[in-house]
């Protein structure tokens, strides 16, 4: 097992024929992830690298049964393409595409509330389970199968700590990057909630940063209701107020949101929460090895 | 993006809100100017974008328009939090009777805006929050419902306000929401909001931050960009597409991806060192955008050693490590970097790195390590 | 209510969507002047709130001034299902290259408003939904998030358009979703909406319903209410509050609440009775508004009796048969009528009629027997 | 059991000093339902029969644990009403006002979906469960405790039916006036849901008329789904195309909408259907006998 994307997934590219859409298709493609369709407003009928190109998501779904989709269409279209998404029943949505304005996620996370449906992002590096399905734009070579989730709210810093994981042979069930951003469709909460329910997933790895309290409420969640270890990495600890740090949502705007307040309410919810990297390696091995 | 008080006000204005007569003076002669057009006591404010202006002197109260000048002289080219004056704004004076709070802003947890309302204004709501809870109201507002009627009595109610002041308080708290959405802000703030003796209520002070990445369809919005006062470097980082934050320290830093480069500054502040900036360099490994980084980072004078930290994803390492030693031939620093280089086809580009780095270049294989490294040179006298 | 086609046109107009140029005319002189004006071939349109107006003849297309007075004399005083012509809308003529259908309605069962197109425009479009369902493209709008971009390409790929009728259709679904909801209609029709040889697209008709309880806040709207046309009995019941429908029979109908006097029409028709009308008195028992709903079923000549209907809830059975007696003492009707009283304290109520009813009233104890009794004495001669 | 309001009934009324407010509230009292609060803004802290009133539903939710509410504001102001009780928690909610806006309640009928709520109407006469609570306008003395669920779009015609099977000695368990307009918060297949689950209800009379295709709906629910057993009555055979007959969602507007078109919809789907109110009462009085 996995969760969110796995051998059932049919993935469907909205805006397959940009240049982000081309290059990642092509790489989604080379991990064998099964792209059934592609869609681009007007491009319909064409195709790109045998992936049929459709003009709507409807055409698409019909005639392809896709059930996931993955977005890189422009910042200002991302919403909209978000809604066709969850309106032609999408079950898993990654939106990678950066810069969405805040009140258009806004308007998308509170309609997500009646659908049966799961977005990562926007801003993120999307979902892989490794040698299942690739709807990401992550390094699908610094990953192996294996029984660690991951959550993240950072792309290079979860290929970094993968990356620790990997060369100590510890693989991974699914790395999800739910992205940077202030609004995001899915939190830590959720994603915890399906590695909790994944008998392949022994153990998580939560990666978050500056901005928000999402740990907070994901350490009183991991205490209260998981099984599965939890080990957590908090990066910004030497950011300073007020200023954004590379992501829209990684920005110290009071207490709560700085990694020194994370990181203590994690370690008070009994969470191992680990100072570098590379001492996230180190928790999860003793966690295993404990285990086993 | 955050806006001037002035800006804001217009924009407020433009959703009915009522604010005094301002004019903006640029010197005490303007200033002068305005209030003998505005007439009557004026009060002379600093335009910057950071609180506590006040405590700072950056207000001042005046009558006579020689004296309005005098303030304005004595105001603009004032450093207020790192942020020097360029503008005052010259406001007309009213018959205030009380202060109020209002806010509106983006709540990440419940992905809905949030209002704040307090009768308490004029003071830093955080003290309020804390001295007095009770004297906040707060309201969630469904962005697929918008501000309902019954929301806005809930607050004025709440707040126990009546009569004209309730109704003052509603219509701004609309025509406030109203903004909000439509000018795609994630923070309107107005402290204090004021009522007055013959019952008008009006915003004696306006902060507005509009979403950066709304811009694209704001663009009356993006004009109002101030250039010249960012940051001479930040703003080279902006326009090169570099996301560049300057801080105190000495260890400059450079690395791709947010998370990567945030966890690198910890882990240099863990080993003792101070980062000097907070530099993310993105994907790829465009050379010219490297060398660019480099000479940002380098151009502050504080710097005394540079760790670069990049992880090699979809970009291979042994191509990062040729753009690298691309960016480093262009780059005329003598500056000494620490790289690391791991991921993807990592020991093919440490090799290359290994038989072509220039003697102020040492490689590492760790973060750890790297950070340690670059520490050390700093400790050795650095540059 | 619904709109004339030159009303609905001027709202349509007010959300930007293209329309022919047009003159309203009520006679054949006004008619001569409004051609003279436009100049050019015009078609001379019946403006009546009813379908079919061209199967009838009620539109005519001519190009002298002289040609377009005797259309507009032809067509003014017409009656088109039932529906006398008061005035014509005389409009511009076009190049027609296509026709199309565009709606926009409340549906029930979703609960979201439905929005149907069809590229066969112009005839009825319920033939095309029988003879070629295909043909309609049919998409469901959450009216919480609004028409979104997606659903209109939707829309125009599946109705297999390119170009500048794509373009011209999807803005015109934008301006007419954003007249549907500000303008608080059940329906907007479009039939046809056509593209012109010169790239345009536009309204060549207009079926505007706009929901009667939305008036309130549609000042400018409810003004348009064209009393005088409505059935003179019809009007006088709505002045009264009452909920009248005439109908062609001779049982003249009244009951309170719209379910059981439906219900008594059926039970009338049932036991081989026609009825004159639907007559809902409403609550209470008062008198003045059941002598007025009295007079205005008996003022319809057709009627030869009446059956009176009444469930005794909330109000007491005791007091209705007093307000009837009230009420009967007021008309001066020499009708046959049948009353049926039920309900809370229905005894008591009986007893008052049966000791005072004048000799034209007769009671029965259950609907069944009453809806007998009233098309018993229209078979006995009614008055 | 009943459904919707019963013994547990916490009643908060909205509207309560307007004319109808008051006169119902008395009514209600009178039949001994739990009033626990009125709310009518501006007039926070006064009362009206010993029941508080309060500015808003925060409040009163707060101060009495309310957990029903029954709306008379008037119908520019009925949806804020409506949200307002949904946003403060009320499970049922029964809107009485006539007159609505449609595009309101569309909205307000889709935001429901997101609430763990149910809304009765508007323009209706409410809920009753005999003996047990009464929020509603309906005559209270005609009903009797017992197993007979009703559910009808119209009020007198209710009141008609009531009082065949109360002049039978047929008791109801809850009589539901789900509203004559054309959106409605909750739809007959909802409420059968209901009757089907609640031990206590034997028999379920459905009471239709013109206009929409809900009757089918319930028609197709009913044979799929329910064990207990279902009458039927729909009003509006001699109603003319297009004319609305009295209630706002009373109109002919296709051939689904027919009185004929409905009632052999539920005829096809083995369900009994009166032909006059009379005959409602025989083929439950038919149903009862057999069952016991």
């Amino acid at each position: 097992m996995a969760i969110l994307v796995d051998d059932e997934t049919r993935l469907v590219v909205q805006g397959i024929t940009g240049h982000e859409g081309r290059f990642h298709t092509g790489r989604m493609l080379e991990s064998n992830t099964q792209i059934v369709a592609g869609v681009t407003p007007g491009r319909g009928g064409q195709d790109y690298e045998g992936v049929p190109v459709f003009n709507t998501m409807e055409e698409a779904v019909e005639e392809t049964g896709a059930n996931t989709s993955v977005i890189f269409v422009p910042a200002a279209f991302s919403a909209d393409a978000i809604f066709e998404a969850l309106d032609f029943g999408m079950q898993t949505i990654c939106c990678i595409t950066e810069g969405v304005p805040v009140h258009d996620m806004m308007r998308v996370a509170n309609y997500l509330r009646v659908k049966d449906a799961t977005l990562i992002g926007p801003n993120c590096p999307g979902v892989i389970s490794p040698d299942k399905s690739n709807v990401s734009i992550m390094p699908v070579d610094i990953f192996i199968p294996g029984n660690v989730g991951i959550v993240s709210r950072s792309g290079t810093l979860t290929y970094q700590i993968v990356n620790e994981l990997t060369q100590r042979g510890i693989g991974q069930s699914t790395a999800v990057g739910i992205g940077g951003d202030p609004i995001i469709g899915t939190d830590f909460i959720e994603i915890l909630k399906k590695f909790e329910a994944d008998p392949e997933t022994e153990c998580v790895v939560m990666i978050g940063e500056i901005g928000g309290n999402a740990e907070q409420l994901a350490a009183e969640y991991v205490q209260n209701e998981m099984r599965t270890p939890v080990v957590a990495y908090i990066a910004g600890f030497t950011a300073p107020e007020g200023k954004t740090m590379g992501h829209a949502g990684a920005i110290v705007s009071g207490g709560e949101s700085t990694a020194q307040a994370k990181s203590e309410a994690l370690e008070k919810a009994g969470i191992g929460t680990a100072t570098n990297p590379s001492e996230v390696g180190e928790l999860v091995t003793e966690i295993l090895n404990h285990d086993s | 993006m955050d806006l001037y008080e002035y800006q804001g006000k217009e924009l407020l204005r433009q959703y009915g809100i009522e604010t005094l007569e301002g004019i903006v003076a640029a010197s005490p002669e303007e200033a002068r100017a305005a209030a003998e057009k505005l007439g009557g006591p004026v009060a002379v404010k600093a335009q910057v974008l950071t609180g506590g202006r006040g405590k700072a002197g950056g207000i001042k109260v005046a009558e006579e328009p020689e004296d309005v000048a005098e303030a304005a002289r004595q105001i603009l080219g004032m450093e207020i939090r790192g942020h020097k004056v360029r503008r005052v704004l010259v406001e007309a004076g009213a018959e205030i009777e009380s202060e109020m709070y209002l806010s509106i802003m983006v709540d990440r947890a419940a992905k809905k805006s949030l209002i704040l309302f307090s009768t308490e204004g004029g003071i830093d709501i955080e003290e309020v929050a804390e001295q007095n809870p009770d004297a906040i109201v707060r309201i969630y507002i469904d962005p697929l419902l918008g501000l309902l009627p019954y929301e806005v009595r809930e607050l004025t109610f709440a707040a126990g306000l009546e009569g004209d002041i309730a109704k003052g308080v509603g219509k701004t708290l609309n025509n406030l929401y109203e903004a909000f959405v439509e000018g795609d802000a994630s923070l309107v703030e107005i402290n204090p909001l004021v009522s007055t003796k013959d019952g008008h209520v009006l915003a004696l002070d306006a902060k507005v931050t509009v979403d950066n990445s709304s811009l694209f369809r704001h663009e009356d919005i993006a004009e109002l960009h101030d250039v010249d006062v960012a940051d001479p470097e930040e703003q080279r980082a902006l326009e090169a597409g570099l996301q560049y934050v300057k801080l105190d320290g000495d260890v400059g830093i450079l690395g791709n991806g947010a998370g990567l480069v945030m966890s690198t500054l910890d882990v240099v502040a863990q080993a003792g060192g101070e980062p000097a900036n907070f530099c993310d360099v993105g994907g790829g490994a465009n050379a010219e955008k490297i060398a660019t980084a480099l000479d940002i980072v380098a151009s502050n004078q504080q710097v005394k050693s540079v760790l670069f930290n990049i992880f090699g994803g979809i970009t291979r390492g042994d191509e990062v490590a040729r753009g690298l030693l691309a960016a480093l031939d262009r780059s005329d620093t003598d500056l000494p970097i620490v790289v690391r280089l791991d991921g993807t086809n990592a020991d093919e580009g440490r090799r290359i790195l290994a038989e072509n780095t220039p003697e102020n270049v040492y490689t590492e294989q760790t973060m750890l390590d790297a950070a340690k490294k670059a520490v050390e040179l700093v400790q050795d006298g650095g540059r």
